[in-house]
């Protein structure tokens, strides 16, 4: 663990232990022994099970990042384009005429295996809310898939069920869905890959943040109630799988669409007022996670009064409360005084609305229940310590050349029915016929192109252009090429329908970082994406990790996904089909 | 022989459907509702004629297909 | 032509249904809230656009149909007034009993958003008159509930009375249970009222009104509108 | 206390769902299956004590939003 400057030392002796707290239920929580004498030496004093729950969640992996955080920022992420790169809950690019493009890209690849149309659904209402969040309209989506051999007896089911639950989630919201990729591959048989990307448009000059500000401005919970889902979920993303995942099952949340769509409408409507201070959706670790880092972001304290959470059932415990991972809620910071007009408009669209707390100066989260505190932590010595690894790492070795002997013997008719015919190469129309991607009436280029076009309402000479590419195999022969070629493959896509490529979102999907070899691959990768975006001029924005891709021990290919965003002039698009006989075809390139 | 089986979101399970209907009944004016719950039944003719064969095919079926056990439960009724 | 568009919470085709009006050169459209129990004076068209009011749970268009505003539609269409409901309004006017019969899941139960085949069957309603008799367009489909289904007797009315507005069929104009993306009796996609102006339909006229967005052959339905409506 | 009702298609009108679970199942190599239709079931939980009461305003519930009297019947059990 690399030390921040004021992590204060290690003490070496036995931590304290209270609230029936055992090193077993530490283990239980994902945090090492280390990590749990680092919390006792922040408190000044042993964690409960409430503050012991919020630091699980809080360095996890997937909160944060302490596997990836140092070769992340090693990614190019400036041009002057960028309004806003990584660190928000979406990447900002300007698309001119005072536009602004807002879209990230992220993975729900656990829950899709364990509840394939839950786990999906929920993964397109996690990332649309990154983006609304933002104060942008959703405009489209795209979706990475990635899945088992065909013949493998899951497969079937898992693809049905995750490319139902895509569909059911942004067909329901009205957000057209408009491309992705799937590729099949005997890796992914126990871990499935979902990975989901949004873009929305905001006028440039009204972007929403989530740092908290304003000593005593109330903090608002809006949205749909809160029951026991998903709770430790975001601990279950950064562990692996193993026999015993099934017994994590209860964990599993439900997507509430139509609950999203209102909340779309609502912040959008509130948003055109100058009520919202801050906002942040209430992602993996709920709660826990968008109190905490919108307090963090602004330098200040938090009190919450947990008694005034809406609840969908009773008997809820304050562990539950911040741990839960309910779908379809965000918290919100006001101007003071602007509660009764929230409040009118979440009424309006008949959703859940809760002053539950406010904003203080002592830079601590103080939680209360029934009157009692039980919940004190310090903000900023928690987030700091937040641990962070430079994990040992090995270089992929090059794979020897594969055996070509025998590659003539096909004939070129054979060979092309066969590329045309294989899971991968084949046509992905029977998945597309089943998202909506017309709603909204802008869809230029449909799925089926090298990149889906769709037209701005309010620059109606221009287009967004939307691509996500990577091939698996390549960055699983080569991490750096593998993942370089990955980004070249969005740029092109963009470029070839007519578009200016601007900028990219990343979904990192890797194996168990511990493993060297593994580090390797990802380390590689972030390589690749950096030489590929300084030689195209082509910044990373936003991203998303995901590790611990495994299944006894096996990991999956190294996935880094690419989710390219371009702006294109319409009188000067382009799309693949050939127009008329006679026209004469070219081949360019090296 | 006919089943009837009955397929009931797990307690505590997020019910969207449910609440909406909930909504929609209030705001039709009907007071005093304090949960609305959601679920399917399945009804299945068998050329089955034995209880215990049919009880077990249908378990069968709800394991295969039916239900979904992540968020699911069921009850088989035989008649 | 003065027109609203109703919105329900779910609702989502509002502005593509209002960028079709504007395509066709009609007035922009007033939107109204389904808790309003009034429509706006001097009306003359009410469109129910598509989407998934209450997230389309319990059945497509239920709790919508249940809504204040619905009434008020009601009154209007007894009065002559016109209506159009396409997709999810399509969807209410049938649990409203506007337009009789009902949408189902569709057969393979699977959502389909793709473009259809679409034979017009009368010219004499107030929303095809633009057409050519006969005439077979291609509009996107995008719906999970779109299987029509009515009583044999409800069906042998609306054939007898000729009230099939819209069939599904192939690009000859062909109508068959191949050319059926839905399972829809009769292949119906889309049914008029007993006065020719209320119409339900399916498939989605307003998102083809543009040649940048694949074809126009949803355009004549918003000008019939306009003709009828000057 | 505690209303189910039951929703059902009515005899005649085709089923979909039914139809693509029974096909699902014979995939699946389950035999002897003659027919499957889908239903639902919706849970309502009452303040009302009274039996009678409940049933009147249940079965208003289902007249005026929960069943569709074109393609479904439906049956009250209170507990
Ligand atoms: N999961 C999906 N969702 C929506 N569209 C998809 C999906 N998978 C593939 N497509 C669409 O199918 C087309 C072909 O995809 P792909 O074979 O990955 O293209 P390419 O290799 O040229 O980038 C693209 O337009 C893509 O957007």
């Amino acid at each position: 663990m690399s030390a921040a400057p004021d992590t204060p030392a290690r003490p070496q002796a036995e931590p304290p232990y209270t609230d029936g707290i055992t090193p077993a239920v530490v283990a239980e929580h994902g945090l090492t022994p280390d990590e749990y004498r680092t919390v006792v030496a922040i408190l000044g004093r042993a964690p409960n099970r409430v503050e012991l729950g919020i630091f699980s969640v809080m360095w996890s992996e997937h909160c944060s990042y302490k596997s990836s955080k140092k070769w992340l920022k090693t990614l190019p992420t400036t041009a002057p384009w960028v309004i806003q790169g990584p660190g928000e809950n979406a990447g900002v690019i300007d698309i001119g005429q005072g536009l602004a493009a807002v879209f990230k890209m992220e993975s729900h690849n656990h829950p899709s295996y364990i509840e394939p149309y839950q786990g999906a659904a929920t993964g397109v209402g996690g990332i649309l809310r990154d983006v609304f969040t933002m104060g942008a309209r959703p405009v489209a989506n795209l979706n990475a898939l990635r899945f088992g051999a065909p013949e493998d007896p899951r497969t079937r089911h898992l693809v049905s069920g995750v490319v139902a639950g895509i569909g059911g989630y942004g067909n329901c919201v009205g957000v057209p869905t408009v491309g992705g990729e799937v590729n099949f591959h005997p890796g992914f048989n126990g871990n499935i890959l979902v990975n989901a990307m949004t873009v929305g448009v905001a006028p440039a000059d009204r972007l929403f943040y989530s740092a908290a500000a304003g000593i005593g401005n109330p903090v608002v919970y809006v949205g749909s109630r809160t029951g026991r889902d998903g709770i430790h979920g975001a601990t279950m993303a950064s562990a692996e799988f193993s026999a015993d995942s099934e017994e994590k099952r209860p964990t599993v949340q439900v997507g509430d669409p139509f609950t999203e769509k209102l909340l779309i409408e609502a912040c959008l409507e509130l948003m055109a007022t100058d009520a919202i201070v801050a906002i942040q959706d209430m992602g993996a670790a709920g709660l826990t996670s968008s109190s905490f880092e919108m307090a963090s972001k602004g330098g200040l304290g938090v009190e919450l009064d947990l008694d005034r959470v809406p609840m969908r059932e009773t008997h809820m415990t304050p562990y539950e409360l911040m741990l839960s991972e309910s779908q379809e809620r965000m918290l919100m910071v006001l101007r003071p005084g602007a509660e009764d007009l929230a409040r009118a408009v979440f009424e309006k669209w008949e959703l859940e609305f809760a002053v539950i707390g406010t904003l203080t100066d002592t830079g601590r989260m103080v939680l209360r229940w029934h009157g009692a505190v039980v919940g004190d932590l310090p903000i900023d010595p928690l987030a700091q310590a937040s641990p962070e690894y430079d994990r040992p790492w090995e270089p992929t070795p090059r794979p020897a050349p594969a055996d070509q002997s025998g590659a003539d013997a096909v004939a070129w008719p054979d060979a092309l029915a066969r590329l045309i015919g294989c899971p991968d190469g084949a046509s992905k129309r029977w998945i597309w016929e089943q998202y909506d991607h017309l709603v909204r009436g802008n869809t230029l280029q449909r799925p089926g192109g090298d990149a889906a076009v769709v037209r701005l309402e309010d620059r109606p000479t221009h287009a967004l252009a939307l691509t996500t590419d990577c091939t698996p195999r390549y960055v699983e022969a080569d991490p750096v090429m593998g993942a370089a070629q990955a980004v070249a493959e969005a740029w092109r896509n963009l470029t070839a329908v007519g578009a200016t490529p601007l900028a990219l979102t990343d979904n990192m999907n890797f194996g168990n970082p511990e493993k060297p070899a593994i580090m390797g691959q990802f380390v590689g990768a972030c390589q690749g994406i950096k030489d590929a975006c300084l030689a195209l001029d082509f910044p990373v924005v936003s991203g998303n990790v995901s590790l611990y891709n495994e299944t006894n021990g096996q990991a999956i290919p190294p996935t880094p996904a690419i989710g390219g965003v371009g702006l294109v002039e319409i009188a000067r698009s382009q799309s693949l089909a050939f127009k008329a006989e006679g026209d004469v075809v070219f081949l360019l390139g090296a | 022989m006919k089943a009837k089986v009955h397929i009931t979101l797990k307690p505590g399970v997020h019910d969207p459907q449910g609440r909406a209907i909930g909504g929609a009944l209030s705001h039709l004016g009907f007071t005093g509702i304090t949960g609305v719950r959601q679920g399917k039944v399945i009804e299945i003719d068998l050329d089955e004629t034995d209880r215990k064969r049919a009880l077990e095919a249908v378990d069968g079926m709800c394991k295969a297909l039916l239900a979904n056990p992540v968020i699911e439960t069921y009850a088989i009724e035989l008649s | 032509m003065h027109a609203a568009i109703l919105l329900f919470p779910g609702t989502n085709r509002e502005r593509d249904m209002a960028r079709a009006l504007e395509v066709a050169g009609a007035p922009a459209p007033v939107f109204v809230w389904h808790r309003e129990t009034t429509l706006p004076a001097g009306l003359d068209l009410v469109i129910l656009p598509g989407g998934f009011s209450y997230g389309d749970y319990l059945r497509s268009g239920a709790m919508a149909a249940r809504s204040p505003i619905l009434e008020a539609v009601r009154r209007f269409a007894d009065q002559g007034g016109m209506v159009l409901g396409v997709c999810n309004g399509f969807q209410i006017l049938t649990e409203a009993g506007l337009l009789p019969g009902a949408l189902m899941r569709n057969r393979d139960l699977r959502f389909i958003c793709r473009c259809v085949g679409l034979r017009v069957e009368r010219t004499d309603t107030p929303f095809t008159t633009r057409y050519a008799a006969g005439a077979v367009l291609s509009v996107p489909v995008a719906h999970h509930d779109g299987n029509y289904t009515a009583d044999d007797d409800t069906l042998a009315r609306l054939e007898g009375e000729g009230r099939v507005a819209f069939r599904y069929c192939d690009a000859a104009g062909v109508v068959s249970d191949a050319t059926n993306p839905n399972g829809s009796r009769g292949n119906i996609a889309g049914i008029v009222s007993e006065n020719r102006r209320v119409l339900g339909m399916m498939p989605h006229p307003e998102n083809l009104v543009e040649p940048a967005l694949g074809g126009i052959d949803g355009r004549p339905l918003f000008e019939s509108l306009l003709e009828a409506l000057p």
